[in-house]
């Protein structure tokens, strides 16, 4: 795990020759995706699809815990992972990720163009995006007084809503309402503005019901909480009276990619896996079921998105969005500002 | 007779040597491969510089140990001692009294008790957990049965308190069976003897049964202690991350800033912190 | 003052105590006696607190004691396996008891110092009871129940695990608690001497059940049933049939001379008893006496016993001669007895 | 002997504290709805889901393995460790090391193993896990039996030598026969922790087989249905069933004994 | 065949045993006899081997013991403090040491089910130690150790806790193994009379030193020691000086009839020793004796012991009378004794 020469990413690294015509009945998969994430029958429809002899899914809670997994041992066992973008960034550049071998996922054709446009991978080198999406404010119509359309709003709280907000607390998205409030980037790497966002989420802290990170629509649900910090995916918009907006200060795009480890023995069942998730088909289900987009233009087509849905935000909005790179080095600055928001009382 | 002396105490050392070799050779070999190991490779990484993305690079340096002295650090693991003392403290009331009358049903009863204290730990931690949010959230049954009294809803969850209880739902059966076994091997008859001699129930549980039962107190405090102590699941659920322990920073350095050696870093102030709390312990045994 | 009214314990199918009534007064020294097993540590038990009977009444000065918890009763009862605390110094063991009673400290002191100085055990004041012999112990036990000058005190084996002279002197102590400090004691022993000398009545147990109760001569020489006059001291027993005067029909023997005890009718089965003391070994040629040959002579310090081997008799008949004993295994004798020195009783088998 | 009556308020509250929760959790997985909340009215729908469930499953299964497998290992060696502990040296240093894994907090032992299985590049599974949980469930095992034999009557043991039994014959005839209690109430407790450990697991495990804790932590996480609720009832079923399955037998046992 | 040599033991400050030297013949019953705390149960944990002497050797046969682990050694030991298994039935307690031998089940069964009808508990067969009264494990104990038949059989107060009848069938049953077969005995008692009747060679010890060891009757009445005149039964002991004839001056009574036991110097510091049952009680007319008036009169069962106090005498002397004793306390007597039954040996202090 611990490699420490790791700068030079495996992309400059030679790709390793594969076989288009591999027996693919030698090969199995262990696959490591959140819970939900994908359709539960994948695992046999892939099998009985791409002849492999085994596709086994695993699960992770977080991109940190999936990372924990991967970076651990040399072999983590796992094939394919799925991990959000700036993690997938941080894989690659620790040199534990196989390139991607563009000419065994035809389907990539599918994707919108933008989508290989993404700051923390341009051109799909090694990720190949699956689901994206922004940040944003996810409220209860009938509880609120007004509408929330500014991060101000979560950060300062009025009085009808003191205690009933949550913010998320995995490093980057607790920071990220403070910073686009004060009209920071979300990839800030600058002492001062750091400080100043955690002053600002100091003062918020004494507001919130709690913070967190999963089960906020839960909470928006039993009306614990009026106004959540959320992935638009999870704010459960088909509800009645439940609403998400992007504050006018602006968000971040985010992506969850699917990766290939180096460590895979089993890389051209893995890249098969890929380009088969990339079939419309498949690929639909994930918008159809877990209301995030994804970036598959022809599957976006298919998909009949329902009432309330925000499945309608088209690529350039959220393009508007700022991409969340791996900060390297600084990005303990952020582990450092979350533990000393959540650690003050 | 020279050698017939220097003979004489060697066997029985050698029989000893092989009684200690055959008892205690396979739990002390899985003890350092498993232990020892893996503590000395953690305590060598805190001399050593993270690498860019996560990883160890092994170039020596103090700074894991500048930032530790930082008073945001020193306040987390304060808390925490804080809030784990507490709990140990707890249990500790209502588990010994517990673990006295289990020791003194009739035996059909005792095994029964006993399987009582720890069948909830057979469901699950989280769902247990999770039972706690369901009972205390601001919808919750409490609140609701409040409601209809016309009282609350109060906010019952994310607070310290609720860290508390959810750390004493989770570790009071290992404060419980320790003392139970503790308990149960006294000589009855010890406790006739302090009765017949005028002293109160009381007093002989004071005089008696509690000190003879040291060991067990000594062993449940530390069952009950260090889990919640290190613990950083219940603080997130129960606490809403608002009240963070020495464990969240923990696996924050490990999982999420990828810093293995100021975790390391910190998983050894944590260990220190047991050390001098364990030679206080056992300082006072002394005394006592 | 103590009066235990027909109680009863079963362990299961054991009996250990059946209906058993006892009175015992204040400031006596009472004993119990009887074979291993016959309920005497149960009796004290439930006296103290520690069992309950399944029926039956006991009282203390007419108050009903069974509704009282342990700690209340103002008995001190010293067990049998000692049961001293493990953590405790001999002197806090000692001490416990008096701590109860939340006496000024320079009193416990004083008092402690004194018992185990009585009790011989100064020098070890500081040690715990894993660090003393086995009678040291026992010493500490019975420190621990005496310090405390009790209304009644109840000892179970006090001095088994004594030797001969800590024995005398700890028996020459309760002698001297009995009498200045008015305590009544209820003592079981296994030693039929310690109880002759130190009790004002003794009570004979078997198998739960009280068969004598009496001063210790009257139950020596006046033993009323088979079973005491077995029991207590040695005996030699002869079976036969009563004549209604002073005298025993033997099939074996004939007539043998001895004291009824009671009135008995003539031909009834009955029982002489007589002492070893009270045999008198004579010449063979002596015309009086039962013939036999000595098979063995143990010598037991001041006294040694002759065993003389009667044809016809099932046991040897035991003979108590001062001083090492002159005859020699082998030698033909006579022994006799005196019709007053043995008791003749009714044999209920 | 009497004891006071008010030792019997802390001793129930123990139980209720104890089940309270679980009442819930039983009640609340027969719920027709589907809020963790409020209750709306009989279904068993939530086991028919649960029926269907592979995940939770394998979970169960892997989890069983993990639980038997360590709880066997540290059963054996922290009996035998607590033993030679007591009676075979008198150090304090080793003393201190078998209490160790119990005394470190749970995340301490898990970021040791995670860095050791990295550091030999270990390809995680079922097994780690398995060791990891040993290594804890024997210093509790050691432990909870040690507290039997510190001040245990070692004339025993002498009579048994006397006899003429050797070491082994005197541990497992006497020895061991009197520390039964301590190490059944040992297995229990490891076999307990291992069942619901969360944490080392969590940092141990290898991707493809989770335990049934893993498991739940992911569901849990997004939401929960009483799909938990139910899984926590049949939990404590089966658990009911076995107590007192294991008691009838322990019972048939004695009595044969008896005669 | 035992041989003990130089062993010295301490706890502490504590010596329990200082330089003893012991041997001990093959089929020998031997008594250790001695104050409680004197190191008795020491040595025997020595033999058995769990304790390690300080210094010293333990030869068995002339092999080494010491370097035997405790379970190769061919020597049971009862345990003063009984040490019985309590998660066994009285049968598993018994049957343990034959299963070690690997006896066959049959045989076991056998053995054990004969040594219980011997020791009285064939009823408790089945029971657990917890459930039987104090005797009653004792004589389990007892069983356990002897049902084994080992070359060696070491006892530490094996009768204590028992009564005068099943001790004495016990003691009959340990004489029969010693000469069916041929066991080896060590036996502690703090017993004299048991000591006296059933030992062949008795060791007095005091404070971890051996005083004399020697036959009984040679013990009872040569005592070499003042220490040993004064420990083995009662005894009235008088000071003065050596005469270097059959006499002791006394500065209080003129001199004193007695036996030097050996050759003595004149006006050496010397003791007189004489049993209770060598005095005789005169009327106080007569012309021999010391005056005296009666203080106590105990009754023994069999014998009583009378106290009488002599003006000038530290102590009471004490006489022991057959029978219930006719004298009554505050009688005036005289007490005399002849010469030969008195013994004058030298005073060590
Ligand atoms: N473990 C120990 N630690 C300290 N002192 C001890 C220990 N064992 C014995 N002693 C002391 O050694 C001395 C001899 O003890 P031992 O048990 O041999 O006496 P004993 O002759 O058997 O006495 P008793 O007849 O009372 O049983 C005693 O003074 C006792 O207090
Ligand atoms: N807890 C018990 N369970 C079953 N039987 C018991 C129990 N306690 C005592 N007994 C039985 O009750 C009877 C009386 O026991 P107790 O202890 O009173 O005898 P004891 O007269 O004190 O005898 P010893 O002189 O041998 O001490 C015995 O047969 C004993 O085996
Ligand atoms: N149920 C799927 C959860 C996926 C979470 N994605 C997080 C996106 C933030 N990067
Ligand atoms: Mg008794
Ligand atoms: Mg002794």
């Amino acid at each position: 795990g611990e490699s420490s020469n790791s700068s030079d990413g495996a992309t400059a690294a030679a790709a390793e020759q594969l076989k288009p015509n591999a027996d693919l009945s030698k090969q199995s998969l262990q696959v490591t995706v959140w819970d939900g994430y994908t359709p539960k029958e994948l695992p046999e429809k892939a099998k009985e699809k791409l002849k492999v002899s085994e596709v086994k899914v695993g699960l992770h809670a977080t991109n940190e815990e999936a990372m924990a997994k991967l970076t651990a041992s040399g072999d983590s066992g796992i094939d394919v992972a799925f991990v959000s973008g700036q993690y997938a960034q941080a894989l690659n550049e620790q040199g534990l990720l196989e390139p991607i071998h563009a000419e065994l996922v035809p389907n990539l054709a599918n994707l919108f163009p933008e989508a290989s446009q993404l700051s923390y991978d341009k051109g799909n080198k090694y990720s190949v995006p699956y689901t994206w999406g922004t940040t944003g404010i996810c409220y209860r119509s009938d509880l609120v007084k007004s509408v929330p359309t500014s991060w101000n709003d979560l950060l300062k709280p009025p009085a009808w809503a003191d205690k009933k907000v949550t913010m998320m607390t995995t490093e980057r998205w607790l920071a990220l309402p403070a910073l686009k409030s004060l009209g920071f980037s979300v990839n800030t790497d600058k002492d001062e503005e750091i400080a100043k966002a955690k002053e600002l989420l100091l003062e918020a802290k004494p507001h919130l019901l709690a913070y967190d990170d999963t089960t906020f629509g839960e909470k928006l649900k039993s009306g614990e909480a009026v106004m959540v910090e959320a992935w638009d995916g999870w704010c459960p918009t088909t509800e009645k009276n439940i609403k998400f907006a992007v504050p006018k200060e602006g968000s971040d795009l985010w992506v969850d990619t699917m990766v290939i480890m180096k460590s895979s023995k089993n890389k051209e069942a893995a890249h098969a896996l890929i380009n088969y998730i990339l079939d419309p088909e498949i690929h639909s289900w994930a918008a159809e079921n877990i209301n995030y987009k994804v970036p598959n233009k022809a599957a976006m087509e298919r998909v009949k998105a329902p009432e309330g849905s925000l499945l309608g935000v088209k690529p350039a909005e959220l393009l508007a969005g700022e991409s969340i790179i791996d900060l390297g080095q600084a990005s303990t600055k952020y582990t450092r500002l979350s533990s000393e928001v959540t650690a003050q009382s | 007779m020279k050698s017939e002396a220097k003979a004489r105490p060697a066997p029985r050392v050698r029989g000893r040597r092989l009684g200690a070799f055959v008892f205690l050779s396979p739990g002390l070999t899985y003890l350092v491969v498993l232990l020892l190991v893996p503590l000395g490779l953690v305590l060598s990484y805190t001399v050593f510089q993270r690498g860019r993305f996560g990883g160890v690079v092994y170039e020596f340096t103090t700074e894991n140990f500048t930032r530790l002295i930082d008073p945001l650090y020193l306040g987390v693991v304060g808390n925490s001692l804080r809030i784990a003392a507490l709990t140990t403290l707890i249990a500790l009331l209502i588990g010994y009294p517990t673990a006295y009358l289990i020791a003194q049903l009739p035996s059909k009863w005792k095994t029964l008790a006993l399987v009582a204290v720890v069948l909830p730990f057979w469901t699950n931690f989280i769902i247990r957990v999770y039972a706690w949010i369901m009972l205390l959230s601001g919808p919750g049954l409490v609140n609701s049965a409040l409601g209809k009294l016309g009282l609350g809803p109060y906010e019952l969850l994310y607070h310290e308190g609720t860290i508390v209880t959810g750390l004493l739902y989770s570790y009071l059966p290992l404060m419980v069976l320790p003392l139970y076994s503790a308990i149960e091997r006294l000589d009855p008859q010890l406790r006739e003897a302090s009765a017949n001699l005028g002293a109160s129930a009381f007093t002989t549980f004071r005089k008696v049964t509690l000190p003879l039962s040291v060991p067990g107190v000594m062993t449940g405090c530390l069952f009950v202690f260090v889990p919640s102590f290190g613990n950083f699941v219940i603080p997130e659920m129960l606490g809403g991350s608002k009240t963070i322990m020495v464990g969240n920073l923990i696996r924050d350095q490990f999982l999420k800033a990828r810093d293995w050696p100021f975790g390391s870093t910190l998983a050894l102030a944590l260990i220190a912190v047991l050390v001098v709390l364990l030679i206080v312990q056992a300082w006072a045994a002394r005394r006592a | 003052m103590l009066k235990i009214d027909g109680v009863t314990r079963s362990f299961g199918s054991v009996t250990a105590l059946d209906d058993v009534s006892l009175q015992i007064e204040q400031g006596e020294f009472f004993a119990l006696l009887g074979p291993s097993g016959c309920g005497k540590t149960t009796l004290l038990r439930i006296i103290a607190g520690f069992e309950t009977p399944d029926s039956g009444r006991v009282t203390l000065d007419g108050e009903d004691l069974l509704s009282k918890s342990p700690n209340r009763r103002p008995i001190s009862l010293m067990f049998q396996s000692y049961a001293l605390f493990p953590h405790m110094t001999v002197a806090k063991n000692v001490a416990y008891g008096l701590e109860r009673e939340r006496l000024p400290r320079q009193e416990i002191k004083q008092r402690v110092g004194e018992v185990l100085e009585t009790v011989g055990l100064s020098a070890h004041a500081g040690r715990k009871p894993a660090q003393l012999s086995g009678g040291q112990r026992q010493r500490v036990a019975l420190a621990r129940s005496i310090v405390k000058r009790p209304r009644l005190l109840l000892l179970d084996e006090p001095l088994s695990a004594l030797d001969k002279k800590v024995r005398a002197d700890m028996q020459l102590e309760l002698k001297r608690l009995q009498h200045e400090v008015g305590i009544t004691f209820v003592v079981v022993t296994h030693d039929q001497e310690e109880a002759m000398s130190l009790a004002d009545r003794i009570a004979v147990f078997d198998t739960g059940r009280v068969r004598q109760v009496d001063a210790p001569v009257t139950l020596y020489e006046r033993p009323r049933t088979p079973f005491v006059a077995d029991f207590v001291g040695a005996n030699n027993l002869f079976r036969g049939l009563s004549t209604g005067l002073d005298a025993l029909r033997s099939e074996e023997f004939g007539m043998l001379a001895g004291t009824p005890l009671e009135e008995l009718e003539a031909d009834q089965p009955a029982l002489l008893a007589v002492r070893p003391e009270r045999v008198e070994l004579a010449d063979e040629s002596s015309v009086r006496g039962m013939a036999g040959s000595v098979v063995d002579v143990s010598f037991y310090g001041g006294v040694s016993h002759v065993s003389v081997e009667v044809p016809g008799h099932p046991k040897p008949v035991l003979a108590a001669v001062q001083g090492a004993g002159t005859v020699r295994p082998g030698a033909k004798v006579k022994v006799r007895w005196n019709a007053e020195d043995a008791v003749i009783m009714a044999d209920p088998q | 002997m009497r004891r006071s009556k008010l030792l019997y308020v802390p001793f129930w509250a123990t139980y209720v504290f104890l089940y309270l929760p679980i009442v819930v959790l039983v009640v609340m997985s027969f719920n027709s709805g589907d809020s963790a909340y409020t209750y709306e009215g009989f279904s068993l729908k939530w086991y028919g889901e649960l029926a269907g469930d592979e995940r939770i499953r394998t979970g169960l299964v892997n989890t069983l393995i993990v639980a038997a497998g360590s709880t066997v290992i540290a059963t054996v060696l922290g009996t035998l460790l607590a033993v030679g502990l007591a009676r075979f040296t008198r150090s304090k240093t080793l003393d201190a090391l078998a209490l160790m894994p119990a005394v470190l907090p749970d995340l301490v032992l898990a970021i040791g193993l995670l860095v050791f299985y990295s550091a030999i590049q270990l390809t995680l599974g079922l097994y780690s896990v398995t060791l990891a949980h040993a290594l804890f469930s024997m210093a509790f095992v050691a432990a909870v039996v040690r507290t039997r034999l510190t001040g245990a009557d070692t004339s025993l043991e002498e009579a048994s030598r006397d006899l003429g039994a050797g070491p082994v014959v005197t541990f497992m005839k006497v020895t061991l026969p009197q520390l039964t209690p301590g190490i059944i109430a040992g297995a229990l407790l490891a076999f307990t922790l291992s069942l619901d450990e969360f944490v080392i697991a969590f940092f141990t495990i290898g991707n493809a087989e989770p335990t049934l804790p893993i498991v739940i932590y992911s569901m849990v996480r997004f939401g929960v249905t009483p799909k938990i609720n139910a899984l926590a009832a049949i939990l404590l079923l089966v658990s009911f069933t076995a107590v007192i399955a294991g008691q009838r037998m322990t019972r048939i046992g004695e009595s044969r004994a008896q005669d």
